[in-house]
């Protein structure tokens, strides 16, 4: 093997003789089912500086941890690596655990055997196993050229920028400022409240949108930590948690003219919201027929109409007949349903439009008694708690119920002429199937939630979104509030369709995150950075040429030996590590800490040893 | 096939005595827990509710499904959504009597219990206006009742009466043949399946043993005492239309003899059931009598009132009261016949002639479907080869 | 066991972490199989592998590789671009000395991207197994060459 | 009671409950600088979650996500874990509020215990296991299970012969048989409710059979016979040990259902039943699997799509309620039910190795009898404030998770979160209103 390129491999990273503790899980059998993990151990007892090589049931349980404890002081190891599942689920709980014995975090490496190996192998135990040897091999050859890092430690700004004046937005607006934080609320339209404006009457309590909207709002104007700016965006985002620099452009002030503010946040909440899904001309007669609404046009309808009276009346027409249509835009099935515009189908269920449906309709039922109410759906979704109570209610109230088939949904055409009443034909699956047709004078259409505009941010900051087009959570449970982007956080429906009540608690679970984040003085990164080893630095500026990062890269002159020479510097906040430079550099100057080329080479190496000797 | 919603149909069947239509969400626990629709070709109860959430009228009326029903309440009582599918079916049975009835006079009577009340007492006065009128010499020494009340000229009464019954119920039996074998199509079917049906008509009118099927064990017991009421019934009906010579006599015969104990026998069993239902109505015991419409009680009670006068005329004729006999005789005829008048051909009593004759329909329509397929299988066999 | 002589490409997949990384992840979640010859490293960005590096790994025996990245989901600005041109220049230069550039392959792969991962994996393997093994030396020698020519392309920056 | 510094401690919050949503509120809290006490009634914290298989809709084993969650908690130096506690009473008062709560005893000295489970090894007196839902046996002394919190034995002395092998096998000498249960108060400003649910009975529908055949099964056993490190390692029907081949899971057996006086739904379940089938159709691949379900209601973010793949996968969906299961052949069960969906014939009796019965959700605790928090219609703790979802009647108690109706993890989750934000907010307002209170009185004073 080709390793003695001294271009190549810096032994200088290698102690004189690591001591590194191999752990293998066997994840209650996820893993030893598959992968034979008392061979793997025995075998990994044979690579180079492996000093302990052990299988334990559940390695992210107590005992699993303190097995890694007592090893760590009891066999002297000064390097770890625990073979269990993905790191995205316990790289942080084992650098804990090592922590813990008072070895660097970064003295730790996780080999994936589970999601890469046991379960993608299922069927090839003999592989599987193999795989993971030469895989844990591969780590430990990682581990040993690992040097113990240090986060980074940046100052902290006590400031957060809610984006999103919407219930959301000031609900975190709210929470923050109760518990001190100062925080600078950015909302686009002219006032607060967002989407609440366009409700009716909120499920489960009846309560009036408009009036929680002013209630939240009169909570925050009267809060002096809360800065507000109307009719502004957010224009330009960059640094980093902690030192987020923020440019927004709007025209509040005393002037009113357009202006544009820096400043600077330690935390920004994306508290954007959603846009009401808006169909296509023609999708259901939508805009050719004028009594076709949806939901959002409906509620305002429905808010407007101030008069009891015994049949609703739209347009100086009374309306008979009501038809809801569910999951408009909504679980649309491939192959059926039009793409939109982006070329993306919307097959999520956007979960609150069942519930929507049913209180429109039962406050149709109940006010207008003679307008009679029929309700297209697939499958009725009143999860929530009080929800249940609204499709009782609406049947107790003569809500005539039909149900569709995603690929079979129901056509709205015009009975006649142009104003005529509507015409639904339905394959109704509560009839066996059967295709039925109603007559109607008004078609509603339950419009789904699509993701809010946000793409300034997303651009700027690079925020993932999943398939759905939401922002996308780091993980639905662990952590659910929080966005790959460090110190940026998700409230309410930017991340994905909620009601109300979700909506406030989403929203103050990410208020919760965030002042976490200022209950310390300074904030703590992570050190994959770039790091430049100045004695190999011949200060050529190659990498500068491919950084793209705006000050996380530079050339100073220094003094050495006592000339001056260029060599390159990093800016630790700002550099993303996304090691652009690194690949460039004649003299393998520059590196990301704890993702160096040359461990990356070591990987390489132990992936192609041949540890299993007697096997082969 | 595109059926058309007639969205007030609902509103009818509630006007009828339906409870909780609307609540129905389609889940079908009625269904399957019916121990009666699996032999019905499924879907029953839940078919005659959806019939009826979305207003397919027509549909409904060609369905037998409300007359296989016996409730036992099963499906009222497992209901999730406490939408009283058995009720439902109880009140499409009111309504099906009803647009059998081409004479609109179901549809008042069950609508309206002052109608119903004001024909039974017009019927009444009409009959007690005909024995003021026309009754016959009153001796008074001892009871003679064939010479108050002539057996000839009450024989006359009762096949006059008969026909005339017998006429609206034929039509309205006619209406719900011509309804539920598919109208046309009716012609289709083989004249050779009607008439190798006729004997389940019979059997089911004299035993209602379909009954037997229904529910848990107090049908049983329902079904037992109902047989006692159609025997009582039925012998009340051939005592006084085809015996009735020989049962209204002036000659008190021993104890023993058949007339006698066949009347007893008839009296009992119209009076203990019907008291035994009132009681069950009156007290909601069994889920049958959750609900009780006035159609309901009127029925009861004239039932009730015409065995207990026609019991009291044998006691005060075998008593000796020439005059009380006379007297309790107009009252019990001024009660028994509105109440065959009315319920007959236009209430509840029609049942007697719908529920076996459904059984009938629904044995020629599985009789014809089964000839139909033995007819296509040997071209379907073509197709295949 | 004479099965066990057959070749069997080693197969290195070098996977984003924010994107491919976790799609192998979700390959796994959804257990679906692949071949136990295919080995994931999990990479910030695979835009800081420079040329030779990949020739490295055809030295030590590696196969085969696949860069599994973000592709236009990349978190990092302007990083996806960098390496497709970085792979270009290496195709080129494996194409002169005869390394086959099926060895090479550049995709793009999400966290839900399960298929397209089973399917780009598939097709190295396939392309793989009809190649046989890697030619060491061959790769050895680009290698070299390689890190000459960024030495020199240094003293034409530097002049 | 006289109060001794012992038994007495202070608190900012008190959280009673160690389940998902309660270990979610403490690390809040606690990561906000404020000290916290779980009170958990069972001898390990994690609640539920800790005994299910894998979760819905990431298939992410349940114990690699509460693993992380319980051992932070557990380290964090903000958190006390109260286990095997119950409580005993909440009083508000003008200072916080006074929780009551009964220790119960172990009989086993916390302190010495090293978690080796030579006790029971030793043991020999062994009573079904309710973590394993009866399935599998437990020793009278025995640490929880397998990744429990904390690693301490806990003897039981119901089913204790006081026989003295554990006694023996200790090699800390940790086993006190006299150890009696002991009272303590907490004193805290903030209490959140994180008392979790429970699953109405089993037998709730008598027309389902379960009391008579073995076979109808709760869906917390099939997790654990699901879960890798469950009672038989596979899935093996109860009554009799055989693979089933055709299994059943029948939707709303507890919920949305006026019958058995539990009208709502309990969210969960369609959920749970489509990921038990997903896996079970991993494990048994030959197997027919059919839910039976009204309305499938996968309505959280990734759900629909889970839904769907479940359908791609071959996972038969009827939609019809089942009204009766009876048994057949002594351990087969015949479900009666009306394919509502299909056209003709729809009456049917479908025959299955075993039925899985979605049993509703209901309260695991009512604390009216010992505290002032009111409870809805539906028996769960009543939330006026639509605005806070996670406000009670009575300030300063809040609650988290399953404990205000049902709910699912990722919801408790995010809901735990905020009652800790909730709880924030009225520590800092009472931390205000005491520093201004201090700041007058010192004023008065100078």
């Amino acid at each position: 093997m080709d390793n003695k390129d001294e271009n190549v491999v810096r032994d200088a990273a290698m102690p004189t003789t690591p001591r590194v503790g191999v752990y293998i899980c066997r994840c209650g059998g996820n893993i030893s089912d598959v992968v034979d993990t008392e061979h793997v151990a025995e075998i990994c007892r044979l690579i180079p500086g492996v000093a302990v090589s052990k299988v334990h049931t559940f390695m992210c349980s107590d005992p699993g941890q303190q097995t890694i404890s007592d090893d760590i002081k009891q066999e002297k190891l000064d390097r770890v690596v625990v073979a269990s599942c993905s790191p995205f689920l316990h790289e942080l709980t084992f650098r804990g655990a090592v922590v813990r014995s008072k070895m660097n975090p970064y003295l730790y490496e996780q080999v994936n055997i589970r999601e890469q190996c046991s379960w993608a192998h299922k069927h090839d135990p003999r592989g599987a196993t193999a795989k993971a040897i030469q895989l844990i091999s591969a780590a430990v050859g990682k581990v040993s050229r690992a040097t113990p890092l240090a986060k980074i430690r940046l100052p902290n700004h006590r400031r957060a920028l809610v984006v999103g004046g919407g219930p959301a937005g000031m609900k975190v607006a709210a929470d923050l400022a109760a518990c001190g934080i100062s925080v600078v609320l950015v909302e686009q339209s002219d006032r607060l409240g967002g989407k609440l404006h366009t409700l009716n009457r909120l499920f489960p309590t009846g309560q009036a949108a408009i009036q929680l909207a002013a209630k939240m709002e009169s909570q925050v104007l009267a809060d002096p930590k809360i800065e507000i700016l109307l009719n502004s965006k957010v224009t330009k985002v960059s640094g980093f948690i902690g030192n987020f620099e923020v440019g927004i452009h709007g025209n509040f002030g005393p002037s009113g003219k357009t202006t544009e503010i820096h400043t600077t946040v330690g935390v920004i909440v994306m508290a954007t919201g959603f846009k009401p899904y808006v169909p296509r001309e023609g999708e259901f007669n939508y805009k050719k027929h004028p009594t076709v609404l949806t939901t959002v046009d409906f509620n305002s309808l429905l808010a407007t109409q101030n008069t009891e009276g015994r049949t609703l009346h739209y347009e100086g027409r009374s309306i008979g007949s009501i038809a809801f249509i569910h999951c408009v835009g909504s679980r649309q099935v491939d192959g059926v349903h039009t793409p939109g515009p982006d070329g993306r189908l919307n097959t999520y269920c956007s979960r609150v439009c069942c519930t929507t449906v049913l209180n429109q309709a039962l406050q149709v039922r109940q006010r207008f008694p003679e307008t009679r109410v029929y309700d297209l759906h697939q499958d009725i979704r009143t999860y929530g708690r009080g929800h249940e109570e609204y499709y009782t209610d609406a049947s107790r109230a003569g809500v005539v119920f039909f149900r569709y088939h995603g690929d079979e949904p129901p056509t709205v055409t015009n009975a006649n002429g142009p104003t005529s009443p509507l015409r639904i034909n339905v394959k109704d699956y509560l009839s066996w199937g059967e295709e039925l047709e109603l007559e109607v004078d008004m078609v509603v259409l339950a419009v789904g939630m699509t993701a809010g505009p946000c793409e300034t941010l997303v651009d700027q900051l690079k925020l993932p979104r999943g398939e759905d087009d939401f922002l996308q959570e780091i993980h639905p449970k662990l952590r659910p509030v929080e966005i790959s982007v460090n110190g940026v956080l998700l409230a309410g429906t930017s991340q994905a369709p909620m009601n109300i009540q979700e909506t406030l608690a989403a929203a103050g679970a990410a208020a919760v995150k965030a002042r976490a984040m200022f209950t310390t003085e300074e904030v703590e990164l992570n050190p994959y950075v770039a790091q430049v080893d100045t004695h190999l630095c011949e200060g050529s500026g190659v990498c500068l040429t491919q950084c793209e990062y705006d000050g996380a890269l530079a050339m100073v002159e220094t003094q050495e030996n006592g000339h001056s020479v260029r060599k390159a510097q990093v800016n630790p906040g700002l550099c993303v590590g996304c090691g652009a430079c690194v690949a460039v550099c004649p003299t393998q100057a520059i590196n990301v800490s704890g993702w160096r080329i040359d461990q990356y080479d070591a990987m390489v190496d132990g992936l192609v040893r041949d540890v299993e000797p007697a096997m082969v | 096939m595109a059926g058309k919603f007639n969205p007030d149909l609902h509103l009818d069947i509630t006007g009828f005595g339906g409870k909780d239509i609307d609540m129905c969400m389609n889940c079908g626990t009625c269904t399957t827990i019916c121990p009666m629709s699996e032999d019905s070709g499924g879907g029953f109860p839940r078919r005659v509710i959806r019939l009826i959430q979305t207003g397919q009228q027509s549909k409904l009326e060609e369905t037998l499904d409300p007359w296989l029903c016996y409730y036992c309440g099963d499906c009222t009582t497992n209901c999730p959504r406490q939408a009283n599918p058995a009720e439902t079916m109880m009140a499409s049975r009111r309504y099906l009597t009803a647009r059998y009835d081409f004479t609109g006079l179901a549809k008042l009577f069950y609508k309206s219990a002052v109608a119903e009340i004001l024909a039974i007492i017009l019927v009444g006065l009409f009959v007690t206006g005909l024995f003021v009128a026309f009754h016959g010499p009153m001796v008074l020494n001892k009871v003679e009742l064939n010479t108050f009340a002539p057996v000839h000229a009450v024989e006359l009464g009762d096949w006059i009466m008969a026909a005339v019954l017998s006429f609206f119920l034929l039509a309205g039996a006619a209406r719900m043949t011509w309804w539920t074998l598919g109208r046309k199509k009716m012609f289709r079917i083989s004249p050779l399946i009607f008439i190798q049906q006729i004997p389940v008509f019979f059997v089911h009118l004299f035993t209602q043993k379909r009954w037997k099927k229904c529910g848990s064990h107090h049908s049983g017991i329902r079904w037992m005492k109902h047989l006692l009421l159609v025997s009582g019934y039925l012998s009340m009906l051939t005592l006084v239309l085809i015996l009735l010579r020989w049962f209204q006599t002036d000659k008190i015969y021993p104890f023993y003899y058949p007339q006698r104990l066949w009347g007893y026998y008839a009296t009992i069993a119209l009076l203990y059931p019907t008291v035994d239902f009132m009681i069950s109505r009156w007290r909601r015991k069994e889920p049958i009598h959750l609900f009780s419409e006035a159609s309901d009680w009127i029925f009861l009670v004239m039932l009730f009132l015409t065995a207990l006068t026609g019991i009291m005329v044998n006691i005060f004729r075998v008593g000796g009261l020439p005059m009380a006999t006379y007297l309790i005789y107009v009252i019990h005829l001024s009660i028994a016949v509105p109440m065959l008048v009315v319920e007959v051909p236009f209430s509840k009593w029609s049942h007697i002639m719908y529920r076996p004759l459904s059984i009938y329909l629904y044995g020629v329509k599985q009789a014809a479907t089964r000839a139909n397929r033995a007819a296509d299988e040997p071209a379907s066999e073509k197709v295949a080869a | 066991m004479l099965s066990e002589n057959k070749f069997n490409p080693k197969i290195l997949v070098l996977a984003t972490e924010a994107c491919a990384y976790p799609g192998a992840d979700a390959v796994g979640k959804a257990h679906l199989e692949y071949g136990a010859n295919v080995y994931v490293f999990r990479v910030p960005s695979p835009v800081v592998f420079p040329e030779d590096f990949y020739l490295r790994c055809y030295a030590k025996g590696i196969d085969g590789i696949m860069i599994a990245a973000c592709g236009s989901d990349c978190p990092y600005r302007g990083a996806y671009d960098r390496l497709a041109a970085r792979i270009d220049r290496l195709t080129t230069r494996m194409k002169t000395r005869g390394l086959e550039i099926q060895r090479i392959r550049l995709t793009a792969i999400c966290t839900v991207c399960i298929k397209a991962y089973l399917k780009e994996i598939g097709q190295l393997d396939e392309q793989l197994r009809a190649l046989g093994p890697v030619n060491k030396s061959v790769a050895a020698q680009l290698q070299q060459t390689a890190r000459l020519e960024m030495r020199e392309a240094l003293q034409v920056h530097a002049t | 009671m006289i109060a001794t510094a012992d038994n007495e401690r202070h608190k900012d919050a008190v959280i009673i409950g160690g389940g998902i949503a309660g270990l979610q509120s403490a690390l809040d809290l606690a990561d906000q600088g404020y000290k916290v006490a779980v009170v958990e009634r069972q001898a390990s914290i994690g609640g539920r979650m800790i005994s299910l298989s894998k979760v819905y809709p990431t298939l992410d084993c349940a114990s690699c996500i509460t693993t992380p969650k319980m051992s932070a908690a557990a380290h964090h130096e903000n958190i006390e874990l109260l286990t095997y506690t119950e409580v005993d009473s909440i009083t508000p008062g003008p200072n916080g509020h006074t929780v009551v709560v009964t220790r119960k005893a172990t009989h086993v000295n916390a302190d010495k215990c090293i978690g080796c489970r030579l006790c029971e090894y030793a043991c020999d007196t062994e009573y079904p296991d309710d973590f394993e839902q009866g399935l599998g046996s437990v020793r009278a002394i025995s640490v929880a299970f397998t990744n429990a919190i904390p690693q301490k034995a806990v003897l039981d002395a119901d089913y204790c012969l006081a026989c003295g092998l554990c006694l023996r096998a200790c090699p800390t000498d940790a086993i006190e048989f006299d150890q009696q249960p002991r009272q303590e108060t907490i004193h805290a400003d903030v209490v959140i409710v994180a008392s979790g649910f429970q699953l109405n009975a089993l037998t709730i529908k008598p027309q389902y059979s379960a009391a008579q055949n073995q076979n109808v099964i709760s869906p917390l056993t099939l997790e654990r016979l699901l879960a890798p490190h469950g009672p038989y390692g596979r899935v093996l029907r109860p009554s009799d040990g055989k693979i089933p081949e055709s299994i059943a899971f029948v939707q709303c057996a507890g919920s949305r259902d006026q019958s058995i006086g539990v009208p709502y739904c309990s969210r969960v379940c369609c959920m749970y039943a489509i990921k038990q089938a997903m896996l079970l159709s991993g494990s048994l691949p030959t197997a027919d699997i059919t839910i039976y379900y009204m309305d499938i209601r996968a309505f959280g973010k990734g759900y629909e799509q889970f839904y769907q793949n479940a359908k791609a996968m071959g996972i038969n969906f009827v939609r019809g309620k089942v009204s009766k299961i009876d048994s057949v052949d002594k351990d087969d069960l015949l479900v009666h039910v009306e394919y509502t969906e299909e056209p003709q014939d729809c009456v049917r009796k479908q025959r299955h190795d075993m039925v899985v019965l979605a049993q509703g959700m209901i309260p695991q605790w009512n604390p009216t009898s010992f505290s002032p928090v009111q409870i809805g219609s539906d028996g769960f703790v009543a939330t006026p404030d639509s605005v806070s979802p996670c406000t009670t009647n009575v300030p300063g108690i809040f609650v988290a998770g399953a404990a205000a109706g049902p709910k699912d993890i990722v919801d408790s989750i995010a809901e735990a979160g905020a009652a800790a934000m909730e709880a924030g907010r009225y520590l800092s307002k009472r931390a205000h209103l005491d520093h201004t209170a201090r700041t007058v009185a010192l004023e008065l004073i100078a």
